[in-house]
Parts: C-alpha cells; structure tokens; sequence
C-alpha cells in the first residue's frame, strides 16, 4: 500500500546503527550481489519529534544511539540554535568540545580495543584478548573510563547525558571538578600514544580504496562540533547546503537509509575522511604518532581505520587537557534561547563521522518538521562496495574466515556498536 | 545475657546440623564460632539470623530454653534468604544477631490452664514455651496444643506431637485443611478445634501463633469461647530489620513489634489489630 | 407507597419466591432500599451484623482481608442472590468483607425488626429459616468443590515429581 | 418404651440440642433411632437419598468428596457432639458426599419424613431446630472457606 | 560458588539503541572481574563466540516491536533460567512506544521513502507484556551501578538493591536541592523511581522520568501542582510521553491530559 | 546522653567579624565546622571555614511547597530560618556502613568500621533543631540498646545554637514547645543584635565546653540594653509565628484511625517521602546488604528510609501498608501521636520542613485542625 512514490526523500528517520546482516551472491567464482542489510526495527524518531517543543530536541534525539548520544544532543541543540538565531560561544563551546571529547575516547577506545583489536589478533573478543594480554586491556578500559568520566563530569551520565541543552548547560560544572580531570588526561596522552604504536603494528589487509571523503572542515581546529563541509572531490559547502548534495534511499533489503552524494555514487565519513581531509589540524603529536605508525598523509586502506582511530583518541585527549586546563566556569550556564519559527540545521563529527540534523520550527517553537542523518546510512553504500572488494580478492579463504574477514571489513566503519560488532549473519550462496 | 557491644554486629555462628522438617522448612542447630559466646533465651524471642552477603532475617528461636547449646532455629524458605539458607549445609557460617523481643508468659501462666494455638510454622516459636511448660508441668493446669496445618505432610514436629500426644498430661489435637483417605486424624481448620474443645474459658491463658489471619479467628472463636483478650497472647509479625527499635520498619500503632513484641498480651493490640494497613 | 414498593421488591426477589402475600408485607416493614457504589464496603468484618440483604442487582464480593496481600475473595454473590447470615448467627459479627464490585442496588432488612416479628410468628421464622438453609449448603458445597479442585492442583503437581 | 425414654434423654443431652424444651425433645423422639458403625462403614453414600440427619455420639466420621480415579479427599471430621447431614431440608435431598465411620461411631439418627410430618402442624418445632441448623451451617461454610484459603500459608 | 561451573550470561537485544548493554561494557573496573564471574556465553556487543543455550541468566535490552521479535523473545525465555529486561525500552517500550499513541502507518510514511519495505508491530511494548520476566532494571539508560547490583545480587543469590521508591529519597539523601520547591521547575522526581544519582535535580533540572513511574506513584496530584506552576495542559501531556510514555501509569496520567 | 548543658558563666557579646574568631577556634580544636551556605537556591547546611560564606542579608520565604531566597533589608548572618536540610546528616547520616565481613575458609570474620570522622561543630541551630536532637537521642538509646556511632557523633558535637529572629510562614514551634527561642541544649547560643548603631552577636553559654571556648573569643560583656533587645528578638519571633498545631493532637489523632481525611489527603499525597527526609526527627532506616562479585566480602550498610515507600511494610508476601491512605496517617500519626507513647515526646518540633518541602505543600497542621473540626464542637 504504497502512498506515494518519492525516490528523493530528505524528511527521513535516523536509524540506530544497529542488527545487521550480510549476504553475497556468488556465481562461477565472481561476485554478483552484496548486501549489507541492517534490520535493526525502525523507530521513527523522526515521526514523533513533530510536535514537540525544540528543547525537547536534545534529549529525544540522543536515545537514537547509546554510544555517541551526544552527537545527536549536540547536532540536534546546534540545529535549534540556528533556527532560533542564536549562537554558542566562547567557554559554553569549549565545554562542548571538551565533552566531545570524551564521547570520542570513550567510543573510539571501545571500538579500537573492545570491538576492532581482536580482529587483527585473531580473538573472539577482548575478554579473551584480556587473558593473553592482560595489561593492554586493563589500560584500554581505564582509557575508556577516562572518556566516560569526562561525559560524566559535564554530562551528568556517560549515555544518554542530562546536562546539555539548547543554549548550553543546565549547570555548568565547577572548577575543581574539571580540574581534577588534568591529571588522568595526562596520563591519558600517553596512554593514547602507546595505543597508536600498539594498533601501528598490526598486520592490515591488502585492500585500498580511492575514497571521496566528506567530513566537516574548521579553519582553527580539527573538526568536531562545527566546520564547513568539504570533501576531497572539492565539495565544499556550508552545512545548510547539506540536503541539496546528500540525498537518502529507501532499499528494500535495508530499515536504514541509504545516503548518496550529488554527482558520486558513494562516499565516506568518519575517522579516515575526517584525517584525510584534516590532517594538518591535528596536533604535532598526533601527526608525528601517525607517520611513526604508518599512516601517510592519505589513508586508503580501511582497515588502517583503527590506527586513525587512535591517532584521533590521542588528539582528544591532548585536546580534552588543554580545554581542561584553560577552564574557567562560565558566567551564566546557557544562553537563553528565544522563541521564534524558523529552520536550523546542525552537524557534528560523531565518532563514527558527520551526523546532521535539520529542524522547522513554527512560532511556538515546535517542531513542524525533523531530519536526521547519521553517519551510518551515509557509509552504508561504501560499505558494501568495500565488502564486495574485499570478499573478490578473498574468494579462495575458506567459509569461516571469509566471514571473519568481512566481519572485520564492516568493522572499519564502526556503523554501530551492535552490527559492527558481532552480529553477522554471512550467507554465501554459490551457484 | 552477652550482649554484643553493637547490637547491629552479628556473631558468626556454625551449623552444626541440618534438619530437614519438611519439603520448605528445616532446623538449624547453631554453635557459636569463637566456642565461648553464649546465648541465653527465653521462650518466644527471636534472633537475626544473618545469610552472609544474602542478608538478614528475623526468626524466633525453637529450641528448648534450658539448654543454651546448641541455638536451634526453624525456618522456613519463603523468601531469597532464607530459600538461600536452605542450601547451607554443616560448617557453614550464619551470624546471629539477639535475642530479641518479648517472651511467653510462660511465668504467668502458672496456676492456669493453657491452651497453645498453632498454625503451620508458628508450632515453632511456641515450642520451646511448650519445652518449658512440660518441664515444670507441676506449675500448671491442663495443658492442651491444638495444631492446624494444611496437610498431613505439612505438620511440623510430627514425631514430638506423637511423643507428647502419648503423654497423660497434655492433650494435643492436631487437624489438617485437607487429606486423603489414609488419614485417620482430624479435618478441619484449627478454630474448629477451639470451637469444641473442653477447656475452661475463666481458667485459661492461651497462646497463639501463625500468619496473622490464621490468628484472627483463632481470636475470634476463644472470645466467642469466653476467654477475654487479656488471657490471650500473640506473637505478631512485621518487617523487622535492626530488631532494636531503630529502624522503625516493624510500627504497629505505638508499638515496635522487635522491641514491644513479637509476644503481645492480646488486650494490648486488640484495637489495633482490626485495624487495615496499621 | 415506599412500603409498597419494597413489598413488591421482596416478592419479586428468588429468595422470597413462593412466600405469601402477607408475610411479604410484613417483611418490607423491616426493609429499605441501599445502593452502593463500585468499591464500596457493604459492610467490613467485625462490625455489628445487624441487617441480611436481597441483591437486586449487581456484583458483591466476599473478601478477607490479609495484611500484605490482595484480599482474599470467598465468594462473588450476584443478582438475586442474598448477602449476609451473621445476624443469625452470635455474636452477629459480620465474618468477611462485602464489597461491590459493581453497581449494587439492594434491599436490606434489619436483623432486630425481622427477629422481633418473626419470635412471635414462627411460621414466619420457618419460611424465613428454610430458604436459608439451602442457600448456606449451595454454598457450602461450592466451597467443598473448589477445595477439592485445589488439593487436586496441588498433589497432582506433587504426583508428577515422584 | 424404655428405648424411647433413652432416645429422650440423649436427645436433650446432646450439644446440638441445647435448650430444646423437655416436650419438643420428646417429640424429636419419636422421629429417632440408635444406629451403629464400625470403623470403615459408611453412614451416608453420595447420591443417595437424604432421609436421615445424624447426632455423633461416640466416634468420629470422615466427610468425604469422591475424586475421578482417585483416593477420596477427606474436607472434614465430625466428632462426638457434632451433627451430620441436612440435604435433608435441601432440595433435591439427595447426599452430596460420603460420610464414613472412622472408627466405632455411635449415632442417634433423625428421619426426616418423621419430622417433616411433626413440623406441618407445629412451626415452633420447626423453628427452633431450624434455627440450629443455620449457625451449624455457618460455622461449616465459614471453616470451608478458610480451609480453602489456607490460613497457615 | 566455589568449585561450581560459572553461570552462563546471554546478553539480547531488541529494539533499542544500545545503550544498555553498553552500560556493562562501562563497567570499565569491574568487568573483568564480571566476566570471571560467569560466562559470557551470548553478547553480540563484545564476542563474536557465542555458545548454546540454556542461560543462568539473560539480560534483554529493547522492546518488542516487530513480528519476529514477539517470536524470538519466547525462543530467548525458553532458554533462560532467570531473564532480566534492562533498560526502559524492554520494561516499558522505549521511547518508539511513542507510535502508540499514533497511527503507525503514518509514522513509516513520515520517514521512509517505501512504507512496504518497513515490517512493524504498531506498537512497541515491554517485555513482560510478552514473557514473564523475573526482574526488571528500570532507566533510559539505566544505572551502571545498579546493572552491577543486580548480577552481584544474582551471583549472590540474594535480592537486588534497587529500590522502587521516588527519585525525591535520592535527591534528599544526597543533600540536593528541591528545584520544584525552590525553583518552581516542574519535575517528575516525585513519581519517578529512584536510581539515577538524581541526576537532573543536581543539574537543577526537573527529573523527566527516564526510570519510570515508582510504586504506587500519584501523577495526578502533581500534575496538578505543575499547572499551578504554570505548565500548560498540553506539556503536562507531553512531560509523561517520553522513554516510559508506555508504563501504565504515565500512558493513564498523559491521556488524561489530551 | 552523657552530654550535659549547663553554664553559669553570664551572656557577653560578640562583634559581627568575631564570628571568624569563632571559626577558628573551633577548627582549631579539631572540629569540623558545619554551617548554614547558600547553595543551589537554598540555604544548606554545609562545611563552612570563613564567615564570610554565611549568607549575609538573605531572607527566606516559605509556604507550602515554595522557598526563595531573597535579598533582605539588612546585613543580617541569620535572618532565615531552616531551610531542607537538617543536621541530623551529620549526626545520623543517610548512608553509612555498619561492618564489614571477610570470608576466610568456610567461616567469615566481622569488623566494625573504623569511624574516623571528626567532631563536628555545628553553627547556627535553631531551638527546634535542637529539639530535634534531643528527639534523636532517645531513640538512638532506648535504655535496651544504643547506636554506638550515633552517640560518639552526639557526644562529641558542639552546638552553637541561633536565636530565631523571622520565623518562617511555615514555622509553628511555639505551639511545638520547642522554639522560637533556644533554652537548652547547646554550647552556645547567639541572639543576632543589628541595628544603625551595631551588628553584634548576644552570647550565652549552655556548658562549660562553650563557656571556655567563649573566654578565648574577643568579648564584651553585655548590660541590661542587650539582654532587653535579645529578648524582644525572642519575643517578636514568638509572635510573628503565623501556624499552629491542634491542640492534643496526639488524643486527636487516636480517636481517628479510620477519618475520612486519610482518604482525602491520600488524594493529594505524592507518597514522595520528601517530608520524611527533611524531617529533623525521622529515624527510620533500611540496611543494604552489599556484597562483592567473587562472593569474598560482605558488607552492610544503613540508609534513610521512609514509611511513605511501599517496601518498608514489606513481610514476606506483600505490604502491610499498600495504600496512600495508610502510608500518610502511620507517619502522622506517629509523628504527633504515637511517638509520645514510644519516646515521651512528640515527633514533631514545628520546624514546618514538611510543609515547605512537601511538592504539592500538604500542610500537618491543615490536617490535623481538620480532622479536630470535624469533632465539631470547640
């Protein structure tokens, strides 16, 4: 009971990342269908966020994701901002990056070590990684915990946070108690140099990609609560303009959207477009830690994600440390929004790539209308086509590690913590 | 009495031995850890006894109160701890917090009859009174038990009902809710028992324990019996947790049922205990 | 006329069903007509049961009442059914609750009215005193029968154990 | 006649009789016969037609409800003093269960088509054994209900 | 314990976004000690191993929303000994039961381009409303510390502490500040379980129930303490139709504010 | 309580900025010095080391339900009354651990916890407050038993009790007995002299503890003017007092388990617990049995609890008191009745924190003159 047909459909839900399956068409030893099928159930965020006031925004939009809620409570206050002509600067900003931060620690060092690591070590999972190499695991969870506890600190909770909101905070947190973090932020640089050096000497796949690569772009920093969005293909435009060059697909094996850029049948975002197209934003540090573990300037081997990864978990925690220690409690917590009808649009780089969002609110200040891109449905085309490479060059590996392999592939993009994961159901069909 | 400098500090004390009473309920009897720590009670107090790490609960002492070795407890698995303590076996360790609260009016009852009123475990708070009673039986009257209990496999104690059923000085009545045709015992609640019974209602302290319902028309029938609220006890139940008057979990109008209680002269409560959700 | 009226009620009502014409009326002079909400108590355990009552229509539900739990229903007793013998019975306290479970609307007779007429009127107290006995034996048997399902359930489970 | 005088005498000594005038427990007599049974034998057979009513004097009796396939389930004992039996006065006056002597049971036994036959013409005979039988009545209804409930849960 | 085989621990998701589960991977001090505990026999979030059931013990995250998840959660409980929902989307439906309140088919026109690609139940709903449930941890997300309580508790065999009582004994335990009383903020903490950390209140915001209601709670009176604070009808609706917009008491309190 | 109050040393005066002094010197003797702060909107009490974080010139306004700060007229340290908390958080905090348990072999061994916590002393109480203590007392040592940790809190206290000067709305000590003015029961107790001429402290001593302490504080000694002018602070206070309780509130309450008004304050009740918290006399606590993964140590812990919560008549099975209705009259009637029967006192001391705090403003004192109006009668 189709009611309409629109194959361009920007007024679209933002999926959970989440169950995903896989399945491939072989035929005479070629290739003949991938599909990388997510059937996480549908939520319709985007349905019931209509008719809610825009302050509801943040809360309702980060239970899209469990693992990087504040992506979505950050693009979703920064879409109201603009809609009500309003803007977020000076310590509120940095309070902001300084908790974007730890969702990036605490994701990344979640995906490096818990989700991607043992991959390459030939382990189920970290627990066993755990028995046979006790200590990198330890210090990857005090990482973790490092980066949930700056959510905590600022946030309130490391998922689902209470204290963010259109205009700011609640309450922004004392002194003393973001001081307190300088210390284990310390520690943490260190930690994340030796986590890049670590991930540096794994064994990578043979398998390279010529990438378009979208990511968000500031001219002072390396990207993550604001910037223009640009790719390397020249695409270089203001976040406003971002329906008028993505659009999103409704495939019939998939409860997600798939995202499409104008004029390039698929793209990347995240950790390696972010890097490639912002490399020399990232600090000293994380620059030479890249060289001295293998990256180029460009990266075009996904499964070198992990080793951008943390050569992006060693910026935010050098970066966490300088907002850390130039804190200074804000006057008021928020600015006060005032209410008036209009559209915003707000993106952020998620740990897993650029998440947009776009509002209409009408005079009261509801929400007419709601859009949410997340990285994920934007990576999903890449994704098959990366998988359909991968498994062309792997034909003769037996069934199993075949799976595992592109496992591992989907991995990479660290879509979601429970498809990236372990939730593959490989169906190799030859005919 | 040994009392513990802090009263909320249980001592841990060892399972001697496991008595399995029937398929819920079992007997534990108790030897202090450190060998020296004595325990004395009188009949009708409670201890805490403490699940390690499961948590605590209150149950009254079964034991007989002339000997203080070992502490005998009887219980009966209704809820996690003590469906977990059921599991403990000889040489695990409880604590033990007491004894606590108000006794029998073993002392009182001299010179009268007594009628004990029993339903499903409450036989085993009344037993060491009935241990007294039977120890010095010279001081008292007639002596009757009646026992209700849901089925012939529900009856607690059921080789000492026999033992003390053969005695000349004390008449036991035992009756069950329902049984099959074997059973050549009574049928019938227990108040049916205190309806019919030849007791003297002017000469009699009774004493009765069981679930608080059960206890309700128990009541009932021995006043419609003639026997008055103050020549009835009870031993009443709530959520008691320090078991010192502390915690105020167990209020029952102005009482604490750990301190004030659990053995209350009925004329005390009887205006409390019609009363809803007190 | 309210008299009347409940002189028509009384002989209209089961429990009254082939009652002479007199007798009725002179049982309406102990009558009135109640009403009572759902939820409300007709009357608790442990008060004075001083009246039985003709359930005209509606649901009572005989309850006891068990500190930390859900009362306990006896029984459900409906239209045409009659509530309440305590008042026979010393020393006439009412044994359980009596709650309406729906609308009730009922005619209540009063324990000292009727027992005033009927210790001089015997016949009255036959006629009154025989339709109650094979009410009390229903539901007597009713009760037996629901035991019996329960220790069915309950050693039939035990049965399967061994 | 001696019998008679027994009948008589054990008739106002009974508990459930209480009260009864000396000439209405004469009355009752008439209606009344000594009855024995063994330990096992059964007093009263479901089904079967209620003709009688039973004053326990000695003994005790087991009232029993048949259950499909098997062992009867006892719901009640009835012991000296007590009485047994009113489908008597309830239509369709058949035994609703089974009543069996559980030892050597002594019973005074009431035939009904005696009594009813007694009533016809004196309603305050009526009466006042009527009125014996509803708190009888209730005590039983009322002991059903908590033993169905099980008040030692 | 000792000397006893490790329970086996399964780990199941349904509709949800994650963060539940997570919370277990956010035990970053104890989780080792956790998985020495038991068994980690089925966790898709952290093992790829996964080993057959029957489970000691089964967390479910998420609600039921689809055919196939109506039929997968008896296949979970028929493998479990114990079954323990986490989180509010498996105790309450999440916030995607806010489709029932609404006709679903335009919830999926709303967002898909093709409605017939999208197989959904029009309602989401808890888990117990399908199997029963032997406990339940309230929270969007929930609780850390009380996940962990709660597989101590089972470890132990002994009974959770989680409280069901208001999220005000937890503000007023931890010394916070009233913001109802002192600031005028309306807040849900008189009917919300505790368990959070009162969370909002020290952010000096109202509580918006992520824990749902408590036992026995009285929405009716503060809602209309909050209209005497100025909250119009249609917010007082809105205020209970977030991520327990599906427990009993919040659906009854929000419809009667329609 | 071993504790006695009792001084004969006379009343002197303190400078406004002596208050330091005071500070000091108790810090100097090992206290930890607890005071009145503004914090998140209210006045709490808090650790305080300068005087200068009293909060100077504010005045609270209270009703049911409602408290503001606002800027008062003058520089006042003390013009508000109580605010949420109370100081038995110090004295009887809401969590606290009893001992701890090591498994070793089968057997576990059990240790009390050291309590290292230092003397508190506590600044600005007022009269009810103090009452409230004394509350406390007899129920943390009821003659059979005594909570160790209570009692060395107790014990070890110094008390620097506040003159009322502005009783809130909510306020009904005088009809309580136990306020506006302090008369026992404290180390020292200060009545707050401000005027155009001075801003000065009244000080009298209640022990020998204060009365030393006071010697070593910079004083003046006081004449007849400022006793008159703390008196007539006193005095104002009583009268300015706008609530009162019923009258044999405690017969009252007995007479009528079963009133309708249960029913209809159940109504309102959120059954929150709010005013069991803020209460300065509720004692009731639950135990935590706390444990660690491996099964290795056992702990217990005490914290609040509230007879408003439906698990705190838990016995096996269900709740005793499932109902609002039920909840509502055993804490009222405890607090007013049945708490004379248990500790020959009232319950209650009129600081009205249950009527403020209550989230829909549920007044006792409305309760109780309706339950005694509808007697009827006078």
């Amino acid at each position: 009971m189709s009611k309409q047909t629109r194959t361009i459909k920007v007024d679209a839900l933002a999926r959970v990342e989440g169950e995903g399956a896989l399945h491939v068409r072989i035929k005479d030893g070629v290739v003949k269908d991938v599909k990388f099928r997510i059937f996480e159930p549908p939520r319709f965020f985007e349905a019931f966020l209509q008719g809610r006031l825009y302050s509801e925004a943040p809360d309702i939009t980060a239970r899209i994701c469990g693992i990087c809620p504040i992506a979505y409570m950050m693009g979703a206050s920064q879409a109201m901002e603009d809609a009500l002509g309003m803007a977020v600067t000076g310590p509120l900003r940095d309070l902001r990056r300084l908790i974007y931060c730890g969702e990036w620690i605490e994701s990344h060092v979640l995906h490096a070590y818990l989700l991607h690591a043992p991959d390459f070590l030939g382990f189920e999972d970290a627990i066993r990684l755990s028995q046979h190499h006790p200590g990198v695991v330890e210090k990857a969870l005090q990482l973790k915990k490092l980066g949930n506890r700056i959510l905590e600190v600022i946030g309130g909770r490391a998922v689902h946070p209470v204290n963010l909101r259109v205009g700011g905070f609640y309450r922004t947190p004392r002194k003393d108690a973001i001081r307190a973090l300088i210390g284990p932020l310390q520690w943490a640089v260190e930690a994340s140099l030796d986590t890049v050096k670590l991930v540096g000497g794994f064994d990578f796949p043979d398998y390279h990609y010529d990438y378009t690569c979208v990511s968000l772009h500031h001219p002072d920093e390396y990207p993550i609560t604001q910037g223009r969005l640009i790719s390397n293909r020249g695409l270089d435009i203001a976040i406003d303009e971002f329906s008028n060059h993505i659009i999103e697909q409704h495939v019939a094996h998939s409860n997600a959207l798939q995202g499409h850029l104008q004029g390039s049948d698929c793209y990347l975002v995240g950790p390696i477009a972010r890097y490639n197209n912002n490399f020399e934003q990232l600090s000293d540090l994380a620059r030479q830690a890249a060289g001295e573990a293998g990256l180029g300037r460009v990266c075009d081997n996904p499964f070198q994600s992990i080793v951008v990864r943390a050569v992006e978990t060693l910026y935010a925690c050098e970066e966490a440390l300088r907002l850390a220690e130039n804190y200074e409690e804000p006057d008021a917590p928020y600015v006060e929004p005032t209410v008036q009808a209009g559209i915003g649009h707000g993106c952020t780089e998620a740990p897993r790539g650029i998440c947009y969002h776009r509002y209409q609110l009408d005079e009261n200040g509801r929400i007419l209308e709601a859009t949410i891109v997340p990285p994920t449905s934007q990576n999903q085309l890449q994704i098959e086509r990366d998988l359909w490479g991968v498994v062309e060059k792997n034909l003769d590996l037996p069934e199993d590690r075949l799976k595992w392999r592109c496992e591992q592939t989907i991995r990479n993009y660290d879509p979601c913590i429970s498809c990236a994961t372990h939730f593959l159901r490989l169906t190799v069909e030859r005919e | 009495m040994t009392h513990n400098a802090d009263p909320m500090r249980p001592i841990p004390y060892r399972i001697h031995r496991v008595r399995s009473e029937l398929a819920d309920t079992f007997t534990l009897d108790l030897v202090p850890e450190d060998g020296v720590h004595s325990l004395n009670f009188a009949p009708g107090q409670f201890n805490m006894v403490y699940l390690f790490g499961g948590g605590e609960v209150p149950i009254s002492i079964s034991g007989d109160p002339a000997r203080t070795a070992p502490l005998v407890h009887t219980i009966r698995a209704v809820g996690p701890v003590t469906r977990a303590m059921k599991a403990l076996g000889r040489g695990d360790t409880v604590g033990i917090r007491g004894p606590f609260g108000t006794t029998w009016p073993v002392i009182e009852a001299e010179g009268s009859d007594v009628v004990i009123v029993a339903g499903g475990v409450g036989l085993a708070p009344l037993r060491p009174a009935i241990y007294h009673i039977l120890a010095n039986r010279e001081k008292y009257g007639d002596v009757r038990l009646y026992y209700g209990a849901r089925t012939p496999d529900d009856i607690l104690f059921l080789s000492e009902l026999r033992e003390w059923r053969g005695r000349f000085d004390m008449i036991v009545e035992v009756t069950v809710d329902s049984a099959r045709g074997y059973w050549a015992g009574r049928v019938g609640v227990v108040t049916h028992l205190l309806e019919r019974g030849r007791y003297d209602p002017e000469e009699t302290v009774a004493l009765v324990c069981g679930p608080e319902i059960m206890m309700r028309f128990a009541i009932k029938t021995l006043n419609q019996r003639g026997v008055d609220n103050d020549q009835i006890y009870v031993s009443m139940e709530r959520n008691m947790k320090c078991a010192i008057g502390f915690c105020g979990h167990c209020q029952f109008g102005p009482y604490f049922v750990c301190k004030d209680g659990p053995v209350f002269r009925f004329d005390q409560i009887a205006s409390l205990f019609s009363l809803r959700e007190l | 006329m309210r008299v009347e009226g409940l002189d028509r009620l009384i002989k209209e009502h089961p429990f009254f069903r082939d009652m002479d014409a007199a007798a009725c009326e002179t049982i309406a002079g102990c009558a009135a007509n109640e009403r009572f909400n759902i939820g409300d108590y007709v009357f608790r355990e442990g008060g004075a049961a001083d009246k039985f009552y003709l359930i005209r229509q509606g649901t009572i539900a005989l309850e006891i009442h068990v500190p930390g739990k859900d009362s306990i229903i006896v029984d459900t007793l409906e239209t045409g059914a009659i509530l309440g013998w305590a008042w026979l019975v010393p020393p006439y306290r009412w044994t359980y609750d009596a709650r309406a479970i729906t609308l009730c609307r009922m005619v209540s007779l009063d324990a000292h009215c009727l027992r005033g007429k009927y210790e001089t009127d015997h016949t009255l107290a036959k006629e009154l005193f025989k339709r109650f006995i094979p009410v009390m034996a229903k539901r007597l048997e009713a009760t037996r029968q629901r035991m019996i399902e329960k220790a069915q359930a309950r050693s039939g489970g035990a049965g399967k154990g061994g | 006649m001696s019998t008679k005088i027994g009948l008589d005498r054990l008739i106002r000594e009974h508990p459930f009789f209480q009260g009864m005038d000396a000439e209405a427990c004469e009355t009752l007599a008439g209606c009344a016969a000594n009855e024995r049974f063994n330990g096992g034998e059964y007093l009263i057979r479901q089904g079967e037609a209620a003709n009688k009513f039973y004053l326990i004097r000695h003994g005790s009796v087991a009232q029993e409800l048949r259950v499909p396939d098997r062992e009867s389930i006892i719901v009640q004992t009835l012991h000296e003093g007590e009485i047994l039996g009113w489908s008597w006065l309830v239509s369709p006056y058949r035994w609703t269960m089974d009543a069996r002597a559980m030892q050597l049971t002594r019973v005074l036994s009431l035939d009904a088509e005696c009594l009813r036959g007694k009533f016809a013409n004196d309603p305050t005979l009526a009466y006042e054994l009527f009125k014996r039988f509803i708190p009888v009545m209730a005590s039983r209804l009322q002991t059903s209900r908590l033993q169905l409930i099980d008040i030692y849960g | 314990m000792a000397g006893k085989r490790k329970p086996k621990l399964a780990v199941w998701k349904f509709s949800s976004c994650d963060g539940c589960q997570l919370s277990l991977l956010d035990c970053e001090d104890e989780l080792l000690t956790v998985a020495a505990s038991v068994e980690i026999a089925y966790f898709l979030e952290a093992t790829r191993a996964t080993i057959k059931g029957p489970y000691a013990l089964s967390l479910v995250e998420g609600s039921i929303s689809t055919p196939e998840d109506a039929e997968r959660i008896r296949a979970v409980r028929r493998q479990s000994k114990v079954l323990i929902t986490i989180g509010a989307c498996a105790t309450s439906g999440g916030i995607q039961a806010l489709r029932n309140f609404q006709d679903v088919e335009q919830f999926i026109s709303t967002v898909y381009a093709r409605p017939e690609f999208i197989d959904t139940l029009a309602t989401s709903t808890a888990i117990a409303e399908h199997v029963p449930v032997d406990f339940e941890l309230r929270g969007c997300p929930i609780d850390k510390h009380q996940l962990l309580e709660v597989l101590n508790a089972f470890l132990n065999g002994r009974k959770p502490n989680v409280p069901r009582h208001s999220q005000c004994i937890e503000c007023k335990q931890a010394g916070t500040v009233c913001v109802m009383v002192a600031r005028g903020t309306p807040c849900l903490g008189p009917v919300t379980q505790a368990g959070c950390g009162n969370l909002c209140p020290s952010c000096n915001r109202g509580c918006y129930g992520c824990f749902g209601p408590k036992e026995t709670p009285n929405p009716a009176s503060l809602s209309a303490r909050f209209g005497e604070l100025g909250m119009a009808q249609p917010a007082v609706k809105q205020i209970y139709r977030l991520f327990n917009a599906h427990a009993p008491e919040f659906q009854q309190e929000s419809q009667r504010h329609e | 309580m071993a504790t006695h109050y009792s001084s004969s040393a006379p009343p002197v005066r303190l400078g406004r900025h002596s208050l330091q002094a005071l500070i000091d010197a108790l810090r100097g003797d090992g206290y930890t010095v607890i005071g009145p702060r503004l914090e998140d909107a209210a006045i709490v009490y808090a650790p305080l080391e300068s005087a200068d974080s009293l909060p100077e010139g504010w005045v609270d306004q209270q009703e049911g339900g409602h408290y503001r700060l606002l800027r008062g007229e003058r520089p006042a340290l003390f013009d508000y009354v109580v605010g949420p908390h109370s100081w038995k958080r110090y004295l009887y905090p809401p969590r606290q651990r009893l001992w701890q348990a090591h498994k070793q072999g089968k057997g576990w061994r059990v240790k009390e916890p050291l309590d290292n916590t230092a003397p508190y002393a506590f600044i600005g109480v007022r009269s009810c407050e103090i009452h409230a203590m004394r509350i406390q007392d007899r129920v943390f040592d009821n003659g059979a038993f005594a909570d160790p940790a209570y009692i060395k809190r107790r014990q070890q206290a110094f008390i620097v009790a506040v003159n009322c000067a502005h009783p809130a709305a909510t306020c009904f000590c005088t009809s309580m007995n136990s306020g506006p003015r302090a008369k026992e029961g404290f180390d020292l107790c200060m009545t707050e002299l401000l005027d155009e001429q001075r801003h000065e402290f009244l000080v009298e001593a209640g022990s020998d503890k204060g009365a030393a302490l006071l010697t070593r504080l910079p004083h003046r000694p006081c004449d007849e003017n400022d006793l008159r002018q703390a008196e007539a602070v006193a005095t104002a206070a009583s009268q300015a007092m706008q609530r009162e309780m019923a009258p044999d509130v405690a017969a009252l309450l007995k007479r009528h388990p079963e009133h309708p008004r249960w029913q209809e304050v159940a109504q309102r009740c959120l059954s929150c617990a709010n005013c069991t918290q803020v209460c300065p006399t509720c004692f009731c606590s639950t135990v935590e049995d706390v444990t660690d993964l491996s099964g290795q140590t056992a702990q217990r812990w005490r914290q609040w609890d509230s007879c408003f919560t439906l698990d705190f008549s838990y016995i096996h099975g269900g709740s005793i008191r499932r109902e609002t209705r039920s909840r509502y009259r055993q804490w009222m009637t405890h607090k007013l009745s049945t708490w004379h029967d248990q500790f020959d006192t009232s319950g209650c001391v009129g600081c009205g924190r249950c009527i403020t705090w209550c989230p829909v403003g549920i007044d006792i004192t409305e309760e109780a003159k309706a339950i005694r109006d509808s007697e009827g009668g006078t």
